[in-house]
């Protein structure tokens, strides 16, 4: 296939893409989201009918950087179209941090296999430091507070590991669940972390933009939300480039063989724990950056936000899309996100369906909506 | 050309008409909503404002000379500081809600105040007394039409030093509501030499406090004094009972409720509470709203401040009516609210937006109600608190 | 602190203790047969309160005396969730037998997640704590500041006689010998001729059984019982399975009551007592890191 | 006479009270065929498991080259330069023939975090060589195999599974490879195809020192330079193979008491 053709139908499935999102976003009214829930799986159906799914896929496979950036590009078109749209623009920067906290459970899960059930224990420490961090440390810029966020969950989650590398899968589910409620109820207790009552989170400012105000209106004007989707899509996008390029590398091998068979990898030299801790820290990493964001955003955290359930949740979108597979998280996510708000009925029984939704995945197709394929190290001929 | 071509060309053709047809402005209905706490354990206090609040925009809407037809959105926040910064900033960010009639828990409130600021969405706080919420920031955004902590503390400990009780135990939850209200009753009982014996706070939906409560059995105080909500409030008393403790259980307006009576049961006897303002039936007002809410007859009561959020929802309309549905107009005409006629009485909002409520009502439970204290048998002396 | 304060601990800490070491018990059955976690045991415990609080309000209407409407509700109590158990257990964890230890443990953690939803959603005001009755006699023995009351010492005595039971049943009968035999060697089980599929649905009956009694004497305890008391019902019953160390019911039994010693000695030590929680937990993450396999170790090597 | 590579001293395995391997002592020289025979549960596969670190010997000592290695974590034995196959295979079979191959190769991969991530150029020539390596190897055990490089393993048959696992224990040039029945399956002359290829790789690399786990008596004759008898934990016999299978003891072992 010309390159001019691969471009031409990865820029026309990004297209379609961003309107189904632009629909489910924008549109209010029950019976029209209805309507798009009827349309979109039907038009999914004929999509496979004519083949122009594999189509898509072989052509993703060709030019994998190019679809990148058309994606990322799609996903500016689709801010830009919101821009005046508070609550839509809301839902999308949480689906896209959502995303790559889903990211990090995937390098986690889905390519080391250490189970982790404390993946917004580790979102509320990123949102947390970033809480604390803006109020004592004024002069630090943000883009560094994030940072540290970031790297302070990683540290935390170190403290978790020894238990986890010397035990076999239930028990380390276990430790990550008792983390999750020590983690809670630390927070609920001690006053200095502001209690239940949570705390307030001043907004962001980059670059001596502070993300407060509305965006400028040379740039097309529009409420607050844009400057903080447009941070959670760069971190999304590089976290996706960082999980794709340690798939299609050594690192990522290791893992995925660490995953399947510890024993066997050991008798060919690869150390099980490292590349356990590796993948453990890194996820948290993610999930402390993009807590950071959200914390910002939101303006307030409080340790109720941060249960058992949120876990699961994350859970769900990773098990729903396909275990390993980093493409799958940002569909789900969407689903999973955007769903319940645009339903008032389902915002009741979100955790009720979700978890039928899940069980009847893991029972029929354990592997996902979009299952991971082999791994690619290059584009075209390789693999 | 073969079936599946002809189907998703119709597909693209429907997706697309469906797209723009979504695009169309709905008729001149002003929006105004209301938050409270719909479900979890103090849902009785958030449904009974809902209802009040529904029922002011209804006899408004009936009304012949009302300009506009207003609309109630009513969301709930579970009394959960996350979920209330959630459905606030839903709230704010909708362009069509011009104003609120917000929240029972003072937590919630605390966290909510900041969204209303960024989103110049003015509001009225309809139940929740901790002082913070107005006087804590200078937002323009923030009223409150109910009192606050600091006058029911100041009551409730004069009362109980004229009882001639001198030493406390005290029990707050680690939210804003439980710490605000240990802070200003200390406060009051330092002025008239009542001494707290020891102090715990506790974590609202924590399940056994038999830990707690064995330590302040060992300190002995004459009255347990109880800083939060009805859930945590009716297992503190039931545990009370396990442990043989028999002193006093002193309550704030928290506990002022029917569920607090049902859960605790028959234990609930000589409990003491303090709340602003009258009784619903004391009120200038009440008698009219009283039969306005039977003739509705909603499923839940009015509770204890359904008045209130009546009183707020009837002021947003009047100002409403005024200067039209923009935010910016009616939050500087709340500002300048003066002696304005509502049913809890005449309303005045300071600088920090906060109406000033003298009247403090004194509480105990009587054969499983509440009953104002002069009328009650413990005040004529055929009872005893002991 | 005199003694009269240390024997009120002593007993608020037994009390827990044994409501512990019944989900524990549970949690080590299930292991033992099909080295398998089922983690919607403590949704099982919190759902079989709330059939006995139904089966109560029901029985209430009919005015039966208090202790037949305790039996009644202890019976069916125990039965209805031994049945679910078996359920799920056949529907959900036997056909993924073949499948990673992973999903399985995911499958029951989410249909824990279903039940407790599900009791919020459907149950009368189900989100709301709902008040238990108390029906258990009231009297209670006062020596010195110790406060001991009957209802305490019955719920202590029923939990140690129904962990006696279980265990007698292990030991003594045909289907604890084919439980233990499964638990050993699931090949050589089948071969042998036992049922392999009625004995684990049996095993699976015991352990919901157990938890619906657990559920029902922690109602009759804090006299309320609401629909999140089982997720930590759950975690704290599995901390103390594998701190105790997972296969051996007096592993078990030794979890339960250590995670109550620690949480009564976090209560005491810590100003703050709502740290207990905390305090406990973090000893349970450091004693696994410490003894993986539990403190009572089975010795399960890894076949290469 | 040649030097000796790998010597065990009354080395013992126990599993609770059961010896799996009862004092063995064992010596293997520079690139000697040594044949390791004896009936079902004799203690091979345990034996190639505490040499390799899988299993903690509870008594004796390893030694490589005259220093003890006793003890020493399995991914510590690989850099020793000693790899093996399992007796029921262990590959990653959702990777590709290509990805199980380059596991088996991991002393020459660079892990670095700069050459993977961001020095993409650096890897894909690293890449480039990992996979002509890998076709070469393959190719010379059966030609259609390395057709199948970036097909999943769960896709191959049997007996293809079992040359890529010998492949994958070849790939990192050992000095000491552990054959645990890599033949199991194969037809006599698929055997036969693979006991030449391997005598092939001795000539290449002539300081190769191979153990073998076999039961078939006549390719054990064929191949092997000496060869060792276990029965229950224990040496019963040791010596070229004509000699050994000659041995009252050796026959008892085998065919029972007659």
């Amino acid at each position: 296939m010309s390159d001019l053709k691969t471009k031409l139908v990865l820029l026309l499935g990004v297209a379609l893409s961003v309107i189904v999102l632009y629909g489910f976003l924008y549109l209010e009214r029950e019976w029209e989201i209805g309507v798009l829930l009827v349309m979109v799986p039907l038009g999914v159906y004929f999509l496979k009918r004519a083949n122009a799914l594999t189509y898509y896929q072989h052509a993703a496979r060709e030019m994998p950087r190019f679809t990148w950036i058309s994606f990322a590009l799609g996903v500016v078109v689709l801010i830009m179209l919101l821009r005046h749209e508070d609550f839509a623009l809301l839902m999308l920067t949480t689906v896209l941090l959502y995303a790559t906290v889903s990211l990090g459970l995937t390098i986690q899960f889905g390519f080391a296999g250490v189970v982790n059930f404390a993946a917004i224990a580790f979102f509320g420490i990123g949102a947390y430091s970033m809480a604390i961090l803006n109020q004592h440390f004024l002069h630090i810029p943000d883009l560094l507070i994030i940072f540290f966020s970031g790297a302070i969950s990683a540290l935390l989650g170190a403290l978790l590991i020894l238990p986890i590398l010397r035990t076999r899968g239930h028990y380390a589910a276990l430790i990550t669940i008792a983390f999750g409620i020590l983690f809670r109820t630390f927070l609920e207790v001690n006053d200095v972390l502001g209690g239940p009552q949570g705390l307030r989170v001043s907004g962001l400012e980059m670059f001596g933009w502070d993300f407060g105000n509305s965006f400028p209106n040379e740039l097309g004007g529009g409420s607050f939300y844009v400057a903080y989707a447009i941070v959670a899509l760069v971190l999304l996008a590089t976290g996706y480039l960082i999980t794709r390029l340690i798939e299609a590398s050594w690192l990522g091998l290791n893992m995925d063989s660490v995953r399947l068979d510890e024993v066997a990898s050991a008798s060919f030299g690869i150390n099980g724990p490292r590349w356990k801790i590796t993948a453990f820290m890194l996820g948290n990493c993610f999930a402390g950056f993009a807590g950071a964001v959200y914390a910002a955003m939101y303006g307030f955290i409080a340790p109720a936000s941060f249960n058992l359930s949120d876990s699961l949740l994350l859970v769900s979108i990773v098990l729903l899309g396909g275990i390993g597979n980093p493409v799958a998280v940002i569909p789900a996510a969407f689903l999973i996100v955007v769903l319940p708000e645009k339903f008032q009925v389902i915002q009741e029984y979100r955790l009720l369906l979700f978890g039928i939704v899940v069980i009847l995945i893991l029972r029929f197709r354990p592997s996902g909506l979009m299952p991971r394929g082999l791994r690619q190290y290059f584009a075209g001929r390789f693999g | 050309m073969c079936k599946a071509q002809r189907l998703s060309r119709f597909w693209i053709l429907s997706f697309l008409c469906l797209f723009f047809s979504g695009c169309g402005e709905d008729s001149e209905t002003v929006k105004i909503t209301f938050i409270g706490p719909l479900t979890g354990g103090v849902s009785a206090g958030g449904l009974g404002g809902r209802n009040s609040a529904d029922l002011a925009i209804s006899l408004r809407n009936q009304a012949p000379d009302t300009k506009y037809k207003y609309e109630l959105v009513s969301l709930d926040d579970e009394c959960k500081p996350n979920i209330g910064v959630q459905v606030a900033t839903k709230a704010a960010a909708n362009k069509d809600i011009v104003a609120g009639v917000t929240h029972y828990c003072s937590a919630v409130a605390m966290g909510t105040v900041d969204v209303y600021h960024k989103f110049n969405l003015p509001v009225i706080v309809w139940g929740a007394v901790l002082p913070d919420i107005t006087y804590g920031n200078d937002y323009l955004e923030i009223h409150r039409v109910n009192g606050t902590m600091i006058n029911q503390n100041t009551v409730a400990a004069e009362f109980m030093r004229s009882q001639n009780f001198s030493k406390w135990a005290v029990i707050h939850d680690t939210t804003d509501y439980g710490k605000g209200h240990f802070k200003y009753f200390q406060i009051a009982l330092s002025k008239s030499e009542g001494t707290i014996l020891g102090t715990f706070g506790v974590n609202p939906d924590q399940q056994d406090f038999t830990a707690e409560l064995t330590k302040i059995k060992a300190l002995n105080p004459e009255v347990i004094y109880f800083g939060g909500l009805a859930p945590t409030g009716v297992r503190i008393r039931a545990q009370m009972d396990k442990l043989g403790m028999t002193q006093v259980f002193q309550g704030t307006s928290g506990i002022v409720s029917d569920a607090f009576i049902d859960g605790v049961g028959d234990l609930s006897e000589g409990v003491l509470a303090f709340r602003e303002g009258a009784p619903t039936e004391k009120l200038p007002g009440g008698k009219m709203f009283m039969e306005a809410y039977e003739a509705r007859n909603f499923n839940e009561p009015a509770e204890a401040y359904g008045a209130f959020a009546f009183a707020a929802t009837n002021l947003i309309i009047d100002v409403i009516e005024q200067v039209g549905p923009d935010r910016r107009l009616i939050r500087d005409e709340l500002n300048a609210t003066q002696g304005h006629q509502s049913i809890v009485g005449p309303v005045t909002f300071d600088d920090h937006g906060q109406n000033t409520i003298a009247v403090i009502t004194k509480y105990v439970v009587q054969d499983g109600e509440w009953v104002v204290w002069e009328d009650s048998e413990y005040a004529s002396g055929k009872r005893f608190l002991k | 602190m005199d003694l009269g304060f240390i024997a009120q601990y002593f007993v608020n800490g037994l009390v827990q203790g044994i409501t512990y070491a019944l989900v524990a018990v549970g949690f080590t059955l299930f292991f033992g047969v099909l080295d398998v976690i089922k983690f919607s045991h403590g949704d099982v415990l919190m759902l079989g309160a709330f059939t006995a609080l139904a089966l109560f309000l029901g029985l209430d209407q009919l005015a039966s005396p208090a202790w037949l409407s305790l039996i009644i509700m202890l019976c069916i109590g125990t039965l209805a969730m031994g049945l679910l158990g078996a359920l799920l257990c056949k529907f959900l964890v036997l056909p993924l037998k073949e499948s990673p230890p992973l999903n399985t443990l995911l499958i029951t953690l989410m249909f824990g997640s279903v039940i407790r939803e599900s009791v919020r959603l459907f149950f009368p005001n189900g989100s709301n704590p709902k008040p238990f009755p108390a029906l258990l006699p009231e009297a209670s023995i006062n020596w010195g500041n110790l406060n001991l009351r009957l209802d305490s010492v019955i719920l202590i005595f029923t939990g140690a006689l129904a962990i006696v039971v279980t265990h007698l049943i292990i030991q003594k009968t045909r289907i604890g010998l084919a439980i233990r035999a499964v638990a050993q060697d699931e090949e050589t089980a089948r071969l042998m001729g036992i049922d392999f599929k009625k004995t684990v649905l049996a095993t699976f009956a015991l352990g919901s059984g157990l938890a619906a009694l657990s559920g029902i004497s922690t109602g009759l305890y804090y006299q309320e019982i609401n629909f999140s008391m089982g997720l930590m019902l759950g975690v704290i019953g599995f901390s103390a399975a594998v701190v105790g160390g997972l296969g051996s019911i007096y592993g078990a039994i030794v979890g339960g009551l250590l995670f109550a010693f620690l949480q009564t000695l976090g209560a005491i030590w810590f100003s703050v007592p709502a740290y207990k929680d905390v305090f406990a937990f973090a000893v349970i993450i450091i004693l696994m890191a410490w003894r993986p396999t539990g403190l009572l170790a089975d010795r399960s090597a890894e076949r290469v | 006479m040649r030097q000796t590579v790998l010597q065990t001293k009354e080395l013992t395995v126990s599993f609770g009270g059961l010896k799996a391997l009862n004092g063995l002592d064992f010596q293997l020289c520079e690139g000697e065929f040594l044949g390791l025979i004896g009936p079902n549960g004799s203690g091979k596969t345990t034996f190639f498991n505490a040499l390799t670190g899988i299993y903690r010997p509870a008594a004796g000592s390893v030694l490589l080259h005259g220093n003890d290695i006793t003890g020493a974590p399995p991914n510590k034995i690989y850099a020793y330069g000693i790899t093996r196959t399992f007796q029921r295979l262990r590959l990653a079979t959702s990777l590709s023939v290509l990805d199980n191959l380059i596991i088996g190769n991991q002393r020459n991969l660079n892990l670095g975090l700069w050459y993977n991530i961001f020095n993409r150029k650096y890897f894909k020539q690293r890449l480039q060589e990992q996979i002509q390596i890998a076709e070469e190897l393959l190719s010379r055990f059966s030609r259609d195999l390395a057709v199948h490089l970036f097909k999943p393993v769960s896709s191959l048959s049997m007996i293809d599974r079992r040359r890529v696992e010998v492949c994958r224990a070849l790939i990192s040039e050992p000095k000491i490879l552990l054959l645990d029945e890599p033949s199991a399956g194969m037809t006599p002359d698929e055997t036969r195809a693979l006991m030449d290829e391997l005598q092939h790789w001795r000539e290449q690399y002539p300081a190769l020192s191979i153990i073998l786990i076999e039961h078939e008596m006549e390719l054990i004759n064929k191949v092997s330079d000496r060869c060792v008898v276990l029965n229950y934990g224990e040496k019963i016999a040791e010596g070229r193979y004509s000699e050994v299978s000659k041995e009252p003891g050796v026959r008892a072992a085998y065919l029972g008491e007659d």
